[in-house]
């Protein structure tokens, strides 16, 4: 009955909503709005402008810089919301979890030890080039993020943490939050607003590394915030 | 561009504070507190600069970047976006009132996180309300979302978890359905800046455009809990600890109502298509909502919950308010956000105050509490009678207003509808005020229990007083708004 | 129709929402309605990416040979946004998911119902 | 001529003031004292210092604030609100004194006095409000300022009174507001002025509804039949409230909005052209009568006089209704003339509790040797509710009748008088149990009331007869109210 009722209901929203698609300009074609509007400006000036050859960057990092800025928040409002809700008083004497009850493969174990070095040089590469090849901080950050979470699995939780204490875990999971701020604030004083990149004069020079320094920010934020969250989930101190 | 970084100190401010705020707290949780009121009052003393900037210049914009829309974002500082002041005045006091109040109702680990997320919260508000720019719109909607999903769940209150799984699930989809608009906004215009975006949909298809319409109304009424889409509202509300409560009943469920307000900005401007189908449901949506909310509130024993179901029928009257389109009903609704937010807040406060200090909820428990606290009393006896429009309180002018504007637009109906609707509101609120003063206390030890702590009786007192104030001098928040409602219905000749 | 047929790709959004809509509203199991929000959430990226379409456009970087038409950058970037915000979104779900289960036990709203 | 001054605004200003500070005194009975008694003597003398020149034909305002503009707090003083304030502050004098006497053992006394003073202060803001909107502020004040003292005793009978007074004057409230906004509308101003500030271009019917609506509004306080349920419930408040605020205050301030939306907001003319207040003053007739004949039947004694009252504040509407200036004098020396009666009767029987424990009729044999002094001054009043001559209500009725042979309706007339043979019916048996029927057995001797009670029934008393026997006396209420007449209908 109620499954009737939604599909017959949602039936119903789809009419509106196709129909409106319909009349939505034909997808695909170079005379939409969304092509002829303020999409030839980045293309066109996007590289001169802001530097980056990937125009994605130049759009993310440098004209729409403060939507990221925002969404780094989001995801760092994640992290404090995880652990708002999760995390319990601490015990006062460590219980140990029990490892868990079937033991990790040792192929597992090796693949992962075998790939990491490539998979974090991978994901540097990628972070410290986003302003000019694909990808970019987030891409990379979320690589690393993963190969924490693969390693903690295997290795168990305690003695992936060992590599970030959480004196320093603390330090990096508001990372790509802080490096905006001052990335920012500087842009601000030097060059008028908040997020502002040189364009041209004496401190051009600047504004490739401001945009790695952002872009390294995003990355070690990231990778930090989604073990983060991964440790907090699984139990163990985020 | 010329002169004064406040927008950034008003906008980074917080979120900075928030991200240094697990570091500094990592050894005394204690700190948190102190610290996030600290990065607060400068947030507050950027809102008041700007606040005045508005006031005396007029509208003007800040350019993220430097890039002037449509290439980058733009900060738009207008009239509406005074809010900013309601704002940073219920954050500052909430958190204040934090203070004590977390130290007793959190367990300690999760107080950084707490405040952090208020932070979070407060300043994603804030974006929300200056951001000229329909995606970063939705980016601030989120991050104050999600933080108010999480601190609603931060207690470790009984089924706490569920009324904020709840209330994700229904924020959540109502997020997509305004990314969704964004999106049909997008492929129609090409343009994500809102006063761009008006100039360009004057010349597209308008059926898409209504769709749009209509998910932004889907999406914006469920965040601000109208009828029938308030069902997460009134288990949030009620469990979240109390100065929480403060924050999302009085600002967070505006922030639809405000979504509201820049959407019409658009469509008066953009002048696409009649909005009298909109504005009709609207109409009755906000009229079923008061007098639904107020039956519902009725038979409430909790009073967190009756102040909860009490915000639905708010609520309704402000989008009564906005549907009746006509200037002195949008002055009204618009008025309404303001001070609904200051009365709402006392009353969380207050109410909070009281369970703090007695440990009981019920109405029935509560009894004689009105010689115990008489402070906290006297203040949640104000925000009643303000809530209730009865003047010369801040409800008052609300009340007036849109019941003018009901008559202006011919409608004579939905003023009765609203002062009457007033009414059965007050049907509630006299329950809890006879059982505070009149009746003899059901637990004797009650009257024992002495007021807060000082810094939770600070903000109570202080948004009481404005309660009144904003009743006697209703003009101040009107100064702002009147200007900026008949710029908005100019182009309709209102 | 036949511009139904061309907007082939915002149809297939609409429909992904509309199924994800349907999930959230009749699936009991809280995962899954929480399955259900994320293909919503990926139809209306993808509406938003249908809107950057340029057929046979290139990746826009401007490396040397680059040759235009190139596909449109901004719906990327938005969207890069919007897979963090839905990233947050599910891991707060998630956490609050795992945290009911500790409490009742059970992550079946029917089950749920009478602990409220 | 109009004149700015400060006083209009000082008055309520006092009384709001004392109220707080009594809230302030908490337990400690000699500042409590000491602050009403104060407040009391400074209100009275900033009201009458302003009434050699309203005499004159001067009218003070004061504008405190504006909310927009044209919509504002702000007050004027003219001989209609002047009257209504005097009595009002000179009777919470009288009755602060009766109030301190009978409080004595009392639980709650600061709230008591506390919200006494403010229902004062909003009294005296609806007496001399220049403007609808201010009217209604200080109408909804008087409400909640009115319910902690319905149920001070906190007992669920008290509770139940407060709830039905609440909701019949809530709704009342409703029905102004919405005249209100209504009449903003209409006519683009609220303020209230000598000639009324509608006219014909409403429309006929919209106007009558309007009228409708704030005759309910102000009705209910004003006790209307069938608006009038809530006051003999509300009986069960302490005898001051009763006396001041169901005597004086509050329903008196329903009739001052009756009379205020007739010769201001309407207008004379206007209503004469709508023909709608003859209805209006069969309405009146109608209760005059009835809530009498109710009145005959109820032993309880604060009862009767609950059904007295509603029967005599219709005289005011009536006299309003009639739309002739001999019977809005009547309605107007009304005010004051019912006031001293009325107040003077609930003294007694609030004396009579306090002393006796007796509340009924029929348990008063005798107590007319035992306190002779009260029992006089009862007798007084209710020869004055009769109507005999030399007491106030004689000018009342005097007009009041002139006013309904004017009007060519000499219904009215016999409506009047069949007022007075019922009001005679269920005095005059009360007048004879306390005088002339002992109980057999008994032998009485006088055990009369504490002097703060007895002193302020006399003082009434006293006033009932000079109202009555020097009413031409310049300075007495009657001028005042003349003058109020000459500025409506303009001779």
């Amino acid at each position: 009955m109620r499954r009737a009722l939604t599909l017959a209901l949602l039936i119903l929203a789809s009419v509106p909503l196709l129909y409106a698609v319909s009349l939505l300009p034909p997808v695909g074609s170079e005379d939409n709005p969304t092509y002829t509007y303020v999409v030839p400006h980045y293309l066109e000036e996007g590289p001169e402008e802001t530097g980056c050859e990937n125009i994605v960057t130049a759009v993310i990092l440098n004209y729409r810089g403060f939507d990221t800025g925002g969404e780094v928040t989001v995801i760092f409002t994640a992290l404090m919301a995880v652990f708002g809700v999760l995390l319990i008083p601490r015990p006062a004497e460590k219980v140990r979890q029990p490892e868990s009850a079937v033991p990790v493969s040792p192929v597992t174990l090796f693949i992962v030890r075998t790939l990491a070095p490539f998979i974090v040089v991978f994901s540097v590469y990628q972070i410290i080039n986003g302003h000019s090849t694909p990808g970019g901080g987030f891409q990379g950050g979320t690589i690393i993020g993963a190969l924490l979470i693969a390693a903690s699995l295997v290795m168990g939780s305690e003695r992936t943490q060992r590599l970030l204490p959480e004196g320093v875990r603390r330090w990096l999971q508001p990372a790509a939050v802080l490096m905006f701020a001052v990335v920012g604030v500087t842009g601000m004083l030097l060059f008028g607003e908040y997020l502002s990149y040189p364009i041209e004069g004496e401190y051009l020079f600047l504004r490739v590394p401001f945009l790695t320094l952002v872009e390294i920010g995003i990355g070690v934020g990231g990778a930090a915030i989604v073990a983060s969250i991964f440790w907090a989930m699984e139990g163990s101190d985020g | 561009m010329g002169g004064g970084q406040w927008p950034v100190v008003l906008i980074i401010t917080p979120l900075i504070g928030a991200a240094l705020t697990p570091i500094l707290a990592r050894r005394r949780p204690q700190i948190a507190g102190y610290w996030a009121l600290f990065v607060f009052s400068i947030v507050t003393l950027a809102a008041g600069v700007l606040m005045y900037r508005v006031s005396t210049q007029g509208p003007f914009s800040y350019y993220m970047g430097g890039w002037r829309p449509p290439l980058g974002i733009e900060l738009r500082f207008d009239e509406f976006s005074a809010s900013i002041g309601v704002i940073c005045l219920i954050g500052w006091l909430s958190l204040m009132f934090s203070l004590a109040y977390a130290k007793h109702a959190l367990p300690e680990r999760r107080i950084p996180y707490y405040f952090a997320l208020v932070l979070l919260c407060l300043g994603g508000m804030n974006g929300f309300a200056v951001t000229g720019d329909i995606f970063n719109l939705f980016v601030f909607l989120e991050i104050l979302s999600l933080s108010g999903y999480a601190l609603v769940a931060i207690t470790g209150e009984r089924i706490a978890e569920l009324a904020a799984f709840k209330y994700l699930v229904m924020g959540a989809i109502s997020s997509l359905s305004i990314l969704l608009a964004v999106g049909f906004m997008y492929a129609l215009t090409g343009t994500l800046n809102m006063t761009d975006l008006a100039m360009r949909l004057r010349d597209v298809e308008p059926f898409p455009v209504a769709v749009a319409v209509g998910a932004l109304t889907l999406g914006f009424s469920v965040k601000a809990a109208l009828l029938p889409l308030h069902i997460w509202l009134p288990d949030a509300h009620s469990i979240a600890p109390s100065p929480v409560s403060a924050i999302l009943s009085g600002l967070v469920v505006k922030i639809g109502v405000l979504g509201m307000l820049r959407m019409y900005q658009i469509l008066y401007k953009a002048q696409i298509f009649d909005l009298s189908a909109l504005n009709t449901t609207l109409m009755w949506l906000g009229a079923i909502s008061i007098v639904l909310g107020a039956l519902f509130a009725m038979v409430q024993e909790d009073i967190k919950m009756m102040l909860a179901y009490s915000t639905i029928s708010n609520i309704g009257y402000i989008f009564m308010g906005l549907g009746l389109a006509s200037k002195y009903g949008i002055i009204g609704a618009s008025v309404h956000i303001f001070n609904h937010a200051l009365i709402k807040a006392t009353l969380f406060l207050g109410a909070g105050a009281l369970i703090h200090q007695t440990g009981y909820r019920n109405l029935e428990d509560l009894r004689g509490v009105g010689k115990a606290m008489p402070i906290t009393s006297a203040a949640i006896a104000i925000g009643a009678i303000s809530i209730v429009g009865i003047p010369p309180t801040a409800g008052f002018l609300c009340k007036w207003y849109i019941a003018l504007g009901a008559i202006e637009a011919g409608r004579l109906f939905f003023a009765v509808t609203l002062l009457f609707g007033a009414l059965f509101i007050f049907v509630y609120y006299i329950r809890m005020l006879n059982a505070f003063y009149f009746m003899p206390p059901a637990h004797p030890e009650i009257l024992d229990v002495g007021e807060a702590p000082v810094t939770m009786l600070i903000p109570i007192v202080v948004l009481a007083m404005l309660c009144l104030l904003m009743g006697i001098f209703g003009r101040i928040p009107l100064s702002f708004i009147e200007p900026a409602v008949t710029n908005m219905l100019a182009p309709i000749g209102g | 129709m036949r511009a139904l047929w061309t907007n082939i790709d915002y149809v297939a959004s609409v429909i992904l929402f509309l199924i994800g809509l349907y999930a959230i509203m009749v699936k009991g199991n809280l995962i899954k309605k929480l399955m259900g929000l994320n293909i919503m959430e990926t139809a209306v990226f993808a509406f938003v990416m249908s809107a950057g379409i340029v057929t046979d456009g290139d990746a826009p970087i401007m490396g040397a040979g680059a040759k235009p038409p190139f596909a449109n950058p901004l719906p990327q970037g938005l969207i890069l946004t919007g897979i963090v915000v839905a990233l947050s979104t599910s891991a707060l779900a998630l956490s609050l998911i795992i945290r009911i289960y500790r409490q009742y036990g059970t992550i079946e709203s029917d089950d749920l119902w009478g602990v409220e | 001529m109009e004149v700015v001054d400060i006083r209009p605004l000082l008055a309520p200003v006092v009384s709001l003031m004392c109220g707080f500070l009594v809230f302030f005194s908490g337990e400690r009975a000699w500042w409590r004292r000491f602050w009403s008694i104060a407040a009391a003597i400074v209100n009275l003398g900033v009201v009458y210092s302003m009434l050699p020149g309203v005499l004159d034909g001067v009218i003070y305002k004061f504008a405190l604030i504006e909310f927009t503009p044209g919509i504002g707090l702000a007050f004027r003083v003219d001989a209609l609100g002047m009257f209504f304030a005097l009595v009002s502050s000179s009777l919470w004098l009288i009755t602060t004194v009766y109030a301190i006497g009978y409080m004595e053992s009392e639980h709650e006394r600061a709230r008591f006095f506390g919200f006494f003073a403010l229902c004062v202060s909003t009294t005296i803001g609806i007496a001399f409000a220049e403007n609808l909107l201010t009217l209604f502020l200080f109408y909804e004040m008087l409400t909640i300022c009115t319910y902690p003292l319905v149920v001070h005793e906190e007992t669920p009978e008290a509770m139940k009174a407060g709830r039905k007074y609440l909701v019949y004057t809530l709704v009342g409230g409703v029905f102004v507001l919405l005249g209100t906004a209504v009449t903003f509308q209409w006519a683009g101003t609220l303020t209230l002025s000598q000639t009324g500030i509608l006219d014909m271009s409403a429309g006929r019917q919209g106007l009558t509804l309007l009228f409708v609506a704030f005759v309910i509004g102000f009705g209910v306080k004003a006790a209307i039949m069938p608006l009038h349920g809530w006051l003999p419930s509300a009986m069960v408040a302490p005898a001051p409230v009763s006396a001041l605020l169901h005597a004086v205050a509050v329903v008196k301030a329903g009739a001052f909005g009756i009379l205020r939306i007739t010769f201001c907001v309407f207008g004379v003319e206007l209503l004469q052209d709508l023909g709608i207040a003859i209805w209006l003053a069969a309405v009146a007739s109608f209760t005059i009568v009835v809530a009498s004949v109710i009145a005959l039947t109820q032993n309880n004694f604060k009862r009767r006089l609950a059904y007295s009252t509603i029967s005599q504040l219709s005289y005011i509407v009536l006299g309003a209704a009639l739309l002739t200036p001999l019977a809005a004098l009547g309605a107007i020396v009304h005010i004051a003339n019912q006031a001293f009666q009325k107040i003077t009767m609930f003294f007694v029987a609030g004396a009579i509790q306090r002393t006796t424990g007796r509340t009924n009729i029929d348990e008063l044999a005798g107590i007319g040797y035992e306190m002779p002094y009260t029992m006089g001054a009862f007798t007084v009043a209710a020869l004055g509710f009769i109507g005999i001559p030399l007491t106030a209500g004689f000018i009342t009725k005097w007009y009041l009748s002139l006013g309904a042979m004017e009007t060519g309706h000499w219904i009215f007339v016999v409506v009047l008088i069949t007022s007075s043979v019922l009001n005679a019916a269920y005095w005059l048996p009360v007048i004879y149990m306390a005088f002339f029927k002992v109980s057999p057995g008994v032998r009485p001797h006088v055990k009369e009331a504490h002097w703060t009670l007895l002193v302020p029934t006399i003082v009434c008393a006293i006033y009932v007869i000079l109202l009555g026997s020097l009413a031409e006396v310049p300075g007495m209420p009657l001028s005042l109210a003349r003058t109020a007449v000459e500025f409506f209908f303009g001779s």
